[in-house]
């Protein structure tokens, strides 16, 4: 056992935490959230060459061969930043499936130069009947001579807009929400009959609904084995999760941080708002749900590789957990703050916000619930 | 003991209903319902149908030309209105500032205003909350020094509600810097229009324009705008504050919200398929919410009756604050969950009437997670509720 | 719209209000339950004598021809005093069930006597397998000559042990779960083949385990009409509900009063603990859900009378609001008192376990959450 | 970063839990699973059965005859011990006490009381709370006269855990009245036999004594009996205080006890018919707490790998004291609620060992309601989970 990171490690987020300390704090955020794209390809260069982009790809291609920790690492700093940047979509999600499922075609094709920062990638799963189902497909992939034509809608895809590559869950057989019977395919993101409408979401990120109408990929297209791609799908999902609670814990710590410190400044009555033991332990509150919240990203970090019903099970457990601890910290952060934790003038609104989406991605704590509570006599 | 209505109450309820029905204009009901963005014209425009009718008004009494009816007839004309999506009434004029000038303005003051608050034609702001003050309210900095028949004004107010559409302000401010802190306060009527004013737009979290700072740079105040005497302010502002509770659980649009919750979730698909309203866990959260919101009303009906009764409103108001902020949190959090991953996009354009654009996900969602966000301010203000427990605690637990 | 009670209604709780603060302080309470029986057959003649147990029943049966709010008085009241004595089993529960559905006869032969102290009932409705159920009835009633037979086992039948004649469901047709075929009994409960296994319960009060064996009652014991003892059942378990409502909120008020007065008086680092603000907000917090367990309990007593449907509705709910806030305020009542409210040694333990009980009776929280919900729709 | 234990460490548990398996008498582990009440001799059993292992005292240095285990392996030992059903090892001695005794006592007195820890000749018992003292432990009034080579002591203790077993108690007492609140005070060690010293039961809400008032009356204590310094006490106080809390968070218990919650909700009937446990509230409340307990588990370990690299515990403990005590009352209450009706019946003399009359309801359910009564107290004692909250308050958050 044992909870320490390593040198490297340790060194790694301490640069990365520089970096974003004097490029991205909450002015520089806004800035680039006000832009037209909404992110900024100049930090992505910036975290290309601090290395975070490649830390945990293979070393074969290019990347530094780190574990989920590393992830955790890059994902909780990026969530006390409040970074916006498409990392979950392109490394996490997108790489993430390439390198678990790909052929070695499509490794060295596209996670090079992901590391680079040079490609970015989505996965495009969701659906608009699909609520937060992976099974749920109905985007079709038909054969057609050696290749495939992919007819379909695809729903709140992150950072659909701004991706060259886009990994699409498609029915190659099978009924609507069979397990069986579901592919993935990596599709140019700019091929014809693609269609891609890009906005953005209510935390000052991107997405997009993107609809295939007869868009032509070849053979080489396919990801992974025919009708099995919900394997795959699931694991890159409990991968996000992962993420997705590494960053809610950064954002918490930096929410608590914020609200402390507001309390013990704001004055009211002639004394600082802290010195109420109400808001006191409120605060302590927060604390607790955030280390409860930190151990189970730990616990889900670990358990990423492990068999795919305790993974399910952890991952599950963390994102009930994690979104329940988000939503009360997100929540009592803005309350503490008063009047101006509810206008956009403040960053901590902004945490409130990304955490509120942080609790619902991948599944809200009701879905996880239900899907921890499958396993609950394993 | 009686829970149900009277036969009179009951006709008068189907004559309000029947009124709306008629009257109400269902490009403004579908906004409201659909929580869509609203204009000052929208608000306006529901306003004068009611003053044209006599009831714009319904808690004051006719000799001013309210409709003065008594607290249950109030009551019932409140909920009839959330109940069809009627646009809200503003507060600042009719509850706010109407009953401080009927009580202690002067006969020219009444002449003056009243019927133009009734009539739609000035739009009023409140100037309580400055920068420093939040729920310390007394503590408040604007200056207003005397100087012959003006007062001139410096300072500033802030969380000022839709002072961007405002004609007139009453307005909190200290004449007596020497003097305590709930002493020295007086209040002023002051006209927006009037040279020193400025007005900066606050966003809220949910990137809507709602409140807003007001800047005081010399503004002359006519010495005949001011309520009452000089320093005694504090007064008419705790007045105002006992009657601005009226109302604040929201039960009317909360029931309204808890109706189309259920719909919406009707309509939604659940994971596993089947409807989002037979999973189990929503459901359960639903009905959660519902009983929580009969208890309120049935308790905020006992604050009415109490009412009914000349018991001047209390400390009761506070639970009815806690409760129903509570409630209307919860249901804009169901409203948005219930959308599932359609809950992130952010387009503020589709809230405008008349907008054709793309919508990304169900019509019906655009306004939800806003809502949600939004909603987070009814914790806060009109006394946070950790300050509404603090009055509990000490008014009725008498700690 | 009318939330006053009568100027009668006032003098009598007054008079029975008074009567408890004399005769039944929280010494004499233990004292009773610490009795062989459990009770107090003394109190039970005092309470004939002010009117208490009559006040609900037709004034054509020497009662007072009182409505629900007569009982929710009386409930209060009892709540407050945390009386042990077997009103619920008695009258609201036995004499309910045989005024409104008994014949002329039966109601002639027991109303009068409970009204005058003289008779006990109880309601044996429950069984070993039946949780929280009324139609799950597996004891039988079969028909022998003009009369019946009656074999079975009912469970936790409150003051079972001090009832002169118990009111039995028996399944005389269909299967273990169906509403129809559920018929009630009213049985001598010295009769033979009777077996009653008396016992405290966990909040002083007492029930029995009541076992049937080969119980002859003739044609007269029939109460209502064969096969559809369901309804009048469900709508005294419904009365019972609203009667546990109001107890709950005068328990409820106590508990607040004590607790209030104890945050006041006891001291630690020099002050009143209750200067400390966290713990002025939690009775705050115990205050207001009492507040809206009595509007619930309002309104249960308002809607026992009206169609099954919207009464089912409205007594869940109230079973669901007045059960959370029993549960808070029986927690916070011993959380606030600190090492002495984990004793036996003050009242309010016993108040907490009073709550504790009544947010079981008749269906837990999650039982009526989901009988509530059946509802949701309409 | 490594959330695995090492091969070591997995072989420690194999040995810990072969061991138990072979040793732990099928009848006292019966006992502790079905939560009957539990004898002085019971407790002794095992004590005895872990002293001849030499596994006693699995944190004391192998110089003072215990184990010398690190703090992962107290971790396992006393996770697979909980799991196992054994007894709970009694900590007045060995974690509080003897901790003390090895720091500060003086070699006769190390000589003389640990090897009677460590056998379970001497039961301990804690002489801390007093009546007015509460969660203001440092406003104590017991007085300790100093007469020559004895203290003549007068006071009185309260909420002493099992005082009725004791042959020793360690006494904190006022041996300077002049002196500021935690000056003053001496640490005592008292002869339960002496004269003058009389136990009273309290009966907790469940109905079973567990903690007890004691009176001293001009009851002689040996200066030699004094740990450390006069007047110096509070120090030796806090430092048992810090070590108190290790296994506060009682997760082994509490996994054993979700496990026999999973195992009644699978014999219990829903009411609807089907398991109670398949009932989807039900089945949401024991995952609800489960998962909570999951995150408590790795934050423990956490906490111990921090203790580990010989940071001292710190205000971490708060938070393991805080969730860990809220998820064994939710715990005893779904062990309650699971029941049905069945939680009513009072039965006090089916949890004896031995007993054969009848009993009403599902025989493994006789404990439960009794234990959810019971668990109430661990939000209080040991620093009340609000006492805990301005611990942290003050150490985590800098308030």
């Amino acid at each position: 056992m044992d909870f320490n990171f390593s040198d490297e490690q340790q060194q790694f987020r301490d640069s990365l935490m520089r970096y974003l300390r004097e490029a991205y704090d909450f002015d520089a955020r806004c800035a680039i959230v006000r832009t037209e794209s909404g992110w900024s390809r100049a930090v992505w260069q910036q975290l290309a060459e601090l290395g975070a982009l490649g830390i945990a790809l293979p070393d074969a291609y290019d990347g530094f061969g780190g574990d989920a920790f590393d992830t955790l690492l890059v994902m909780e700093a990026f969530g006390h930043a409040l970074v916006v940047e498409p990392y979950l979509a392109t490394v996490v999600l997108g790489a993430g499936v390439i390198a678990d499922a790909g052929s070695d075609a499509q490794r060295a094709q596209v996670l090079p130069a992901v590391a680079r920062g040079e490609r970015l990638l989505a996965l495009a799963y969701g659906e608009p009947a699909a609520r937060y189902a992976p099974n749920h497909v109905s985007t079709t992939a038909k054969k057609q001579g050696d290749g495939w034509v992919l007819d379909g809608h695809k729903a709140v895809v992150w950072h659909g807009d701004a991706a060259d590559q886009l990994i699409v869950s498609a029915r190659t057989a099978g009924a609507v929400a069979d397990a069986h019977g579901i592919s993935l395919f990596l599709v140019d993101a700019r091929a014809p009959g693609v269609v891609r409408h890009g906005y953005p979401t209510q935390d000052g990120l991107r997405a997009a609904e993107i609809t295939l109408s007869g868009v032509r990929v070849d053979a080489e297209a396919l990801i992974g084995v025919q009708d099995e791609g919900l394997a795959p799908l699931e694991k890159a999902i409990d991968r996000g999760i992962a993420a997705v609670c590494a960053e809610a814990v950064g954002a918490m710590q930096a929410a608590i941080e914020q609200t402390t410190a507001y309390l013990k400044t704001r004055k009211q009555f002639g004394v600082p708002i802290g010195s109420f033991q109400v808001l006191q332990h409120r605060a302590v509150d927060m604390y607790v749900h955030a280390e409860q919240a930190r151990s189970m990203a730990y616990l889900a970090a670990a358990k990423l590789d492990a068999p795919r019903n305790e993974r399910r099970r952890v991952l599950s457990a963390a994102k009930v957990l994690v979104g329940q601890a988000a939503r009360y910290v997100g929540q009592q952060a803005v309350q503490l703050h008063g009047g101006i934790g509810v206008t956009n003038e403040l960053a901590i609104s902004h945490y409130f916000k990304r955490l509120t989406m942080l609790a619902l991605a991948f599944g809200d704590v009701d879905h996880h619930l239900g899907r921890f509570g499958e396993y609950l006599e394993a | 003991m009686d829970l149900n209505f009277t036969p009179e109450e009951q006709s008068f309820r189907a004559e309000v209903r029947a009124f709306i029905d008629a009257h109400l204009p269902a490009d403004l009901r579908a906004k409201v319902l659909e929580g869509r963005r609203m204009t000052k014209e929208d608000y306006l425009r529901w306003h004068r149908i009611l003053y044209r009718q006599g009831w714009v008004a319904p808690h004051w009494p006719k000799a001013f030309g309210g409709a003065g009816w008594n607290a249950v007839q109030q009551h019932i004309f409140h909920e009839e209105c959330a109940d069809a999506g009627a646009p809200a009434l503003m507060p600042f004029g009719l509850v706010m500032v109407g009953p401080v000038i009927m009580a202690f303005g002067t006969p020219a003051q009444q002449a003056y205003f009243l019927p133009r608050i009734l009539s739609g034609e000035h739009w009023w702001c409140q100037g309580y909350s400055e920068p420093g003050s939040g729920s310390d309210l007394a503590s408040l900095k604007t200056r207003a020094e005397r100087r012959g028949d003006v007062y001139i004004v410096n300072g500033q107010k802030t969380w000022t509600t839709l002072a961007q559409y405002a004609d007139w302000m009453f307005c909190l401010v200290r004449t007596d810097p020497q003097a305590r802190k709930q002493e020295g306060i007086s209040f002023l009527l002051i006209d927006m229009k009037s040279p020193g004013i400025s007005v900066r737009p606050i966003i809220m979290l949910d990137g809507e324009h709602e409140v807003n700072e007001v800047f005081f740079d010399n503004v002359e105040v006519p010495v005949a705008n001011r309520i009452g005497e000089e320093n005694k302010g504090w007064t008419y502002a705790k007045f105002l504050l006992a009657h601005e509770r009226t109302g604040i659980a929201e039960v009317g649009r909360s029931k309204r919200w808890l109706k189309r919750l259920k719909a919406i979730a009707a309509r939604e698909r659940a994971c596993g398929g089947g409807r989002l309203i037979d999973d189990p866990r929503f459901r359960d959260r639903i009905a959660q919410v519902e009983i929580e919101l009969m208890a309120l009303e049935v308790t905020t009906l006992r604050v009415i009756a109490a009412e009914m009764e000349k018991k001047a409103p209390g400390p009761e108001a506070s639970l009815l604050k806690i409760r129903g902020s509570e409630i209307q949190q919860t249901l804009s959090e169901l409203l948005m969950l219930a959308l599932g991953p359609y809950a992130a996009p952010y387009q503020p354009a589709a809230l405008d009437a008349g907008y054709d654009g793309p919508i990304v996900g169900p019509e019906y969602g655009v306004a939800h997670t806003g809502l949600y966000f939004n909603m987070r301010k009814t914790t806060i203000y009109g006394g946070s509720n950790e300050i509404q427990r603090n009055i509990i605690a000490k008014m009725m637990l008498g700690f």
